[in-house]
């Protein structure tokens, strides 16, 4: 909370930062028991790449002889069974909720040019792997009406999210920014209407629909009429970058 | 058979008994033939039912001391108001993770465990039918429980209650894969208690020693034969909602969508089908350890033995009609709901029924009061408050404000603590000498009991009044102003005491099996067959296999017992007899120790695992999991059963 | 100790287990079969209630197209010839008529399996539609789970039935393996009327 | 003989324990969420139906008991395996078993008489309210001729006293249950499904409800509270929060309104009379009147109520409701807003 207060005047950047600096600090907020079983079990688990869909497919793609596959099948599920098990997807940061958005001011972003060059190291979102985080933003994008336009990403008055084209770039500060300071052409801001937290979940939402977070944090369907595949059965689409709306 | 001609029939005749050094011969060459592998690879292959019980229940105990310390951690939430101990996240988990071991990795598993100890040791049978399959649904249950531990530690375990209702538990409410490993420890355990269930039927009919018909099954086995069936046919029903649930969170199916036309009630139902019968199936074994440790430490035939089979199984059969009474309070048609209370009524007749031949028993016995007849008489105390507060739960209206409260709580930890946790304990003291050939220390198994007594009732007492003052069941915590602090806090110093009988409870048994006195044969003079053979018993349990003469087995038997000769000693042979009169059938051949129970085992878990995360899962295994089975069914050098092979037999070394 | 005891001589009573309930395979075998049979029952359970749920059935669905689902269900039921005269070669343990009718019964087998592969496409949904969508492929598919494990488990008797040496324990799994088939085929009848037939009488 | 000894020890630990059972039992019958505290009919049937089952229930238990120390206690004699004994036995437990039939019988019985009187009486005149449970709050609902007139006041019921209410409870998300034990029993509210529950309460007076079935994180805190009272406050109430917001008095209460039209309050609640219209979140047109807040976590006092809007959660940790960051000043003015709305 303390740090949080200090970081009101930092750019969103060094804020994305400093709330994930919170997903490790997160402990010292939590019960002892969690910070126990966390710190022993998920300390080091901080790498983005812990998990790679890419290399599943490779995994299960490949055929080499079966007794090699056994065994390495039995590794990879054990690893599996621990590390996505894990503490990056099931955590339920509600304290962060309070963190990320204990922040008036409106974010300075890079100044945006379409498909043009993007900064070395692109930020990532404090819900980018939490499944609860993109669960609530899939709650929100209908509660806060977005399907209105973008009819649960499938497009309407607004532009498809699922797919694989990006109008406005594909990185989270991006979404955040089309998001709070809204966008030509009918994209309205919603700039203190939506506190941060939640703008962060909805990003990490609209990322989950083009499947650009990690297969085992991604929604599943809905309880309520089947309106396309759901987000956990789509393919994952390689971002384009198009200037044009 | 056609081509069989006449069936050849057992040779009954008069011959002298073996002398020492056949007895001594024919024993050395069973050792050879029952050998239990050594080595690391020798260890994953055993495929003997002592061992492989005994692992099955130390397991168990292992998952019951998890979930114990779980339960701890839960009191410490609850014992003052508005406690920030652990967060709803937590607590939930905890809960969830607390019940669901509870169910489905101590109580069920153990009790099957015990069977597949006892069961065919008290049939008077070499090993358990299948004994593969036995490993192999051990090395699962183990798998799966792993599994459910692992996600507890890492801050992923389910949190949606061990009865994970939908939609809570649905894709649309838990996010991550919470449920999916709850799911998948579902598969796990009941692959594993399903096998094992075929087992014990097969061996219980199949394997039983000549005279043993069916009206001289010890109770024992009578309750492990009921509790197998309701198990084959109530858990098919909570593995078809756990599949369910997977594939509606996985690949995005309907079943519990009430907007495509799915249904949140289903999942009620299917669950509950199976949920009520697994009460029994957890309390009906408790019937019989019961029986047998009155029968023993009263030194009398048990009062009414056909009155305590038949409400066994009458009890197995209403088990099956009185699911919905979980579900009162959901709107469901009056009517259907009526016939409910009546069925939920009806199934207290059998275990009234029962209690009665007990106290008869007792009556008439000569009662001894070690350890393990404490926890029996405990038992008494504590199950039939819980049958009584289970009877007010049978009728609607009451139901309708007590239910989902902590009378509830209290009520089935009354009926499972009591009906069967303190049986069970009570049991572990009673065969202990027999598993382990060593007794345990009689003083401290008394005081454990008091301890163990004093602390449940602490416990769980107040949990009564607190569901009438009207505390729901699974909240993290409570206002003070409920008024819900004293009793809570007096069930949490219960708590205290439940811990260090556990505690107690382990010290003695470590202690007992690395420095307990030696056990004779038959410490307790009990009366079952598995008291007369060696403690602990050879690896091939009975140098001759018996002949039963009575009810009884021990006390009915003639100076010279008959016996059963003819059957191979160079090779696993065994008899295999009718099922209602015992008389010897055929002899098949069991199959000896096999890695590859284990590699399919293995493979299975991955697959399991595997399918939480990806449908691809499926295809990938199919060849790893076709593979390991061929391995495990395949055929070895068939040169025992082909014709002219060496015929070794008991009878040649009397002859020799 | 007396001079003389009774005893049981068993030494002449068949060694290698038995044909039917009398050996001790059969009880395991029909063991699993009662599990699975309860798991179909459960299945089918489930169908009709979730049909009480909605107006419709098919709920805004084609019908399944019962041409290739009718096809299979002929060729099951041809299949229980071969069957019935393997189990009896067995039984009354000829090995080259067992040769020959575990052999033409794997065939058909793998050509049932082959025909559920057309059968998915036919049944004109997708098991994420909704509800009827999703059991109905489960049915099917809980089904072609049976089906493959069995023709599998024929592949490797005939493997066994032409290497190894046959002895009476072969002839007792031949038998086995075709109550096993009597059961898959048992259950197909039922499950082809609920998953062709029951869109439309319902 | 020792066992006997021992046994009669055992027995006075068993007294003592029921003697202190006896006790706990008076005192769970007070307190302010006791089922066997009732106040309306259906409450009353099920506390008096219950206190004949635990009766009833009790005697049994104590007769077996007693039966149980004798069978232990008493003296063996040589006589006990004579046949006649076992006969004598085979007599004593079948009478046992008919005995047990016939308490089953009554107890059926005693459950079918109260179970009648929960039948609703539901006529056509009967007041009907319109319940809907969302994770983790409630909403209910007034129905009117007029769309307009509809009232909706979250995490409080008010019901006239001395006439059966009809409640039409459904779920938004999850299952839940309704509860007031003082009035009656549960109702799961289920997804996709509309089911009708009723309830009377005889004299004025605030009863506490809460969910009873697990619902997710903060099941623990979905409280709610019933006011009833007599028809012409009821009357009046309704009338009253039929009333748009009323509008700000002081310069802070308009500053407080600004500040909470343009901050993200709107964007879930609605206050009638203001652009603030969304459904997402409770309805706030007359928070200022209501008793609690939080779904009936904390009372509605100033001090809560600015922690709650701070930051919920440290108080309800996982609830849907964001904590907003308003500069001192501004959270002040939006307190002392929102405390108007009555």
């Amino acid at each position: 909370m303390m740090c949080m207060a200090e970081s009101n005047h930092e750019d969103c950047f060094t804020d994305i930062k400093l709330t994930e600096d919170l997903f490790s600090l997160r402990d010292t907020t939590a019960p002892n028991f969690v910070f126990l079983a966390k710190t022993s079990w998920c300390g080091s688990v901080t790498s983005k790449h812990w998990f790679d869909p890419a290399r599943m497919r490779s995994l299960v793609a490949a055929q080499p002889r079966w007794d090699l596959r056994v065994g390495r099948q039995a590794f990879v599920a054990c690893v599996v069974c621990v590390l996505l098990a894990a503490c990056e997807r099931e955590m339920r940061p509600f304290q962060d909720v309070s963190a990320a958005s204990a922040r008036t001011q409106k974010p300075i972003l890079s100044p945006l040019s379409p498909g043009g060059e993007r900064p070395p190291e692109p930020p990532l979102s404090p819900f980018q792997q939490n499944a609860w985080g993109i669960a609530e933003g899939k709650r929100l994008f209908d509660a806060y009406n977005c399907s209105g336009c973008h009819a649960h990403g499938g497009g309407g008055m607004g532009p498809p999210l699922m797919d694989a084209k990006w109008i406005y770039g594909d990185r989270p500060a991006n979404i955040f920014e089309t998001i709070v300071e809204g966008r030509p052409n009918g994209m309205p801001s919603f700039r203190n209407k939506i506190p941060d937290s939640q703008v962060w979940q909805l990003v990490a939402y609209v990322q989950s629909m083009s499947g650009q977070v990690p297969i085992d944090a991604l929604p599943s369907r809905g309880d309520h009429m089947r309106y396309s595949t759901p987000e956990n059965a789509r393919r994952a689409e390689q971002p384009v970058q198009t200037g044009k709306p | 058979m056609p081509t069989e001609g006449p069936r050849a029939r057992p040779v009954e005749r008069l011959e002298r008994p073996l002398d020492e050094n056949a007895e001594t011969r024919l024993h050395r060459e069973l050792e050879r033939t029952w050998y239990v592998p050594r080595g690391v690879v020798g260890w994953l292959s055993v495929v003997d039912h002592r061992t492989v019980g005994k692992r099955y229940i130390a397991t168990a105990f292992g998952f019951f001391i998890f979930a114990g310390i779980l339960a701890a951690l839960m009191r410490i939430q609850l014992a003052v108001p508005d406690n920030h101990f652990l967060g709803p996240d937590l607590y939930n988990q905890i809960f969830t993770t607390h019940g669901t071991m509870m169910m489905f990795l101590f109580a069920v598993p153990v009790m099957e465990a015990l069977g597949v100890y006892l069961v065919p040791l008290m049939v008077g049978a070499r090993n358990i039918a299948f004994p593969r399959l036995n490993a192999y649904s051990y090395y699962l249950f183990l798998f799966g429980g792993l599994m459910l531990t692992t996600t507890m530690l890492v801050n992923s375990a389910p949190d949606a209650g061990w009865f994970s209702y939908v939609p809570l538990a649905g894709p649309d409410y838990t996010p991550g894969k919470r449920s999916d490993f709850w799911a998948q420890m579902i598969t796990f355990t009941e692959v594993s208690a399903l096998a094992v269930a075929v087992e014990l039927v097969a061996t219980i009919f199949k394997c039983r020693a000549p005279g043993m018909t069916l009206n001289r099954l010890p109770l024992f086995v009578w309750s492990m034969l009921v509790t197998s069936f309701m198990v084959i046919f109530s858990m098919p029903a909570v593995v078809t909602s756990s599949t369910f649930l997977l594939l509606d969170r996985l690949v995005g199916t309907h079943f519990y969508n009430p907007a495509e036309g799915g249904d949140a009630l289903l999942w009620q139902h299917l669950f509950w089908f199976f949920g009520h019968p697994e009460v029994y199936i957890i309390f009906v074994p408790a019937l019989g350890i019961i029986s047998s440790i009155i029968t023993t430490f009263t030194q009398r035939p048990v009062f009414g033995y056909t009155a305590l089979a038949m409400s066994v199984v009458t009890t197995g059969f209403l088990g099956f009609a009185v699911w919905v009474h979980h579900m009162f309070a959901t709107g469901l048609p009056q009517l259907g709901l009526s016939y409910f209370t009546a069925a939920s009524i009806v199934i207290s007749i059998p275990t009234g029924v029962q209690i009665f031949c007990w106290i008869a028993s007792l009556w008439r016995g000569r009662p001894r009061y070690p350890a393990p007849m404490l926890f029996v008489l405990g038992f008494f105390a504590i199950f039939i408050v819980g049958g009584l507060s289970g009877v007010t739960l049978a009728s609607i209206p009451f139901d309708l404000q007590v239910h989902d409260t902590y009378y509830v709580v209290a009520h089935f930890h009354y009926v499972l603590i009591g009906g069967a946790v303190f049986p069970l304990i009570g049991g572990i003291y009673y065969w202990f000498p027999k598993m382990t050939g060593r007794m345990t220390d009689d003083a401290l198994g008394k005081l454990n009991f008091w301890v163990l007594f004093v602390g449940f009732n602490l416990t769980f007492f107040p949990m009564h009044i607190l569901g009438f003052q009207g505390m729901p069941r699974r909240i993290y915590t409570y206002p003070s102003e409920m008024g819900w602090g004293t009793l809570n806090l007096l069930a949490s110093g219960g708590a205290v005491l439940l811990v260090v009988g556990g505690v107690l409870f382990v010290y003695n048994v470590v202690r007992s099996y690395v420095a307990g006195e030696v056990a004779a044969d038959n410490p307790w003079n009990a009366d079952t067959l598995e008291w007369g053979t060696a403690s602990p018993p050879p690896v091939y349990n009975f140098l001759h296999i018996p002949i039963v003469e009575g009810r009884n087995a021990l006390w009915d038997r003639s100076v010279d017992a008959p016996v059963v000769t003819g059957i191979r000693s160079d090779c696993r042979e065994v008899l295999i007899t009718e099922v209602l009169d015992a008389a010897p059938s055929n002899k098949t051949e069991f199959p000896g120790p096999s890695i590859w129970p284990f590699l399919a085992s293995v493979v299975t878990t991955a697959f399991f695992i595997g399918s939480i995360f990806t449908p691809w899962a499926l295809p990938v295994s199919v060849i790893p999991i076709a593979v390991t089975l061929i391995g495990w069914f395949w055929p070895k050098s068939p040169e025992k059963d082909a014709p002219g092979a060496r015929k070794s037999t008991e009878l040649r070394e009397a002859r020799a | 100790m007396s001079a003389q005891r009774r005893v049981l001589d068993v030494s002449m009573l068949p060694d290698t287990g038995d044909f039917g309930h009398r050996g001790l395979v059969w009880w395991g075998t029909v063991g699993f079969m009662v599990i699975e049979g309860s798991m179909f029952v459960m299945v089918l359970i489930v169908y009709f209630y979730l049909r009480l749920k909605v107006a419709e059935w098919p709920p805004s669905l084609p019908n399944p197209d019962v041409g290739v689902g009718t096809v299979n269900l002929l060729l099951v039921l041809v299949s229980l010839i071969p069957n019935a005269l393997a189990k009896k070669a067995a039984e009354e343990q000829q090995l080259s008529r067992t040769r020959l009718w575990i052999a033409v019964l794997t065939c058909i087998g793998v050509a049932n399996v082959i025909l559920r592969a057309f059968e998915y496409p036919a049944l004109n949904c997708r098991w994420d539609d909704n509800a009827y969508a999703s059991i109905t492929w489960l049915l099917l598919s809980l089904h072609t789970i049976h089906i493959v494990t069995d023709v599998v488990d024929s592949a490797v008797l005939v493997v066994l039935v032409f290497t190894s040496p046959m002895t009476r324990r072969r002839f007792i799994d031949v038998s086995e393996n075709s109550l096993y088939w009597y059961f898959i085929v048992a259950w197909w009848v039922p499950i082809y009327l609920v998953v062709y037939w029951a869109p439309r009488w319902l | 003989m020792s066992g006997g000894a021992r046994f009669a020890w055992q027995r006075a630990v068993w007294e003592l324990a029921s003697l202190e059972v006896a006790s706990l039992v008076i005192a769970g019958c007070s307190g302010n969420q006791s089922m066997f505290n009732p106040q309306g009919p259906a409450a009353r049937s099920i506390s008096s139906l219950g206190w004949t089952l635990l009766a009833i229930c009790g005697v049994v238990y104590l007769l077996v008991m007693v039966a149980f120390f004798w069978a232990l206690a008493r003296r063996r004699l040589p006589s006990d395996d004579a046949p006649e004994t076992t006969r004598a036995l085979t007599r004593n437990v079948t009478l046992a078993s008919i005995v047990t039939v016939l308490v089953l019988v009554v107890l059926s019985v005693a459950s079918v008489v109260a179970g009648r009187g929960l039948t609703s009486p539901s006529g056509p005149g009967a007041l009907q309210v319109e319940v809907t449970a969302h994770q983790w709050w409630w909403d209910f609902q007034y129905t009117d001729v007029t769309p307009s007139d509809y009232v909706t006041s979250p995490n409080e019921l008010h019901i006239p006293v001395g006439v059966p209410v009809v409640l039409k409870v459904r779920s938004r998300d999850v299952i839940h249950s309704f509860w007031v034990p003082n009035l009656h029993g549960k109702r799961d509210l289920i997804p996709g499904q509309i089911t009708h529950t009723w309830m009377q309460a005889d004299r004025p007076g605030v009863y506490r409800g809460q969910c009873a079935e697990f619902c997710g994180h903060q099941h623990a805190h979905m409280a709610f509270v019933v006011v009833a009272e007599p028809m012409d406050e009821f009357r009046q109430w309704i009338a009253h929060q039929r009333q748009p917001a009323s509008e700000p008095a002081t310069d802070e209460e308009r500053h407080g309104r600004d500040v909470f039209l343009q901050s993200t309050c709107v964007t879930c609640h609605t206050v009638r009379g203001t652009d603030a219209g969304s459904h997402v979140g409770p309805e706030l047109t007359h928070v200022g009147s209501r008793l609690t807040v939080a779904a009936g976590t904390l009372p509605n006092t100033r001090g809560h109520l600015s922690g709650w809007i701070a930051n919920p959660q440290a108080i309800k940790p996982g609830s849907r409701m964001p904590p907003n960051s308003l500069a001192a000043a501004d959270l002040q003015a939006v307190l002392t807003y929102v405390r108007s709305l009555r």
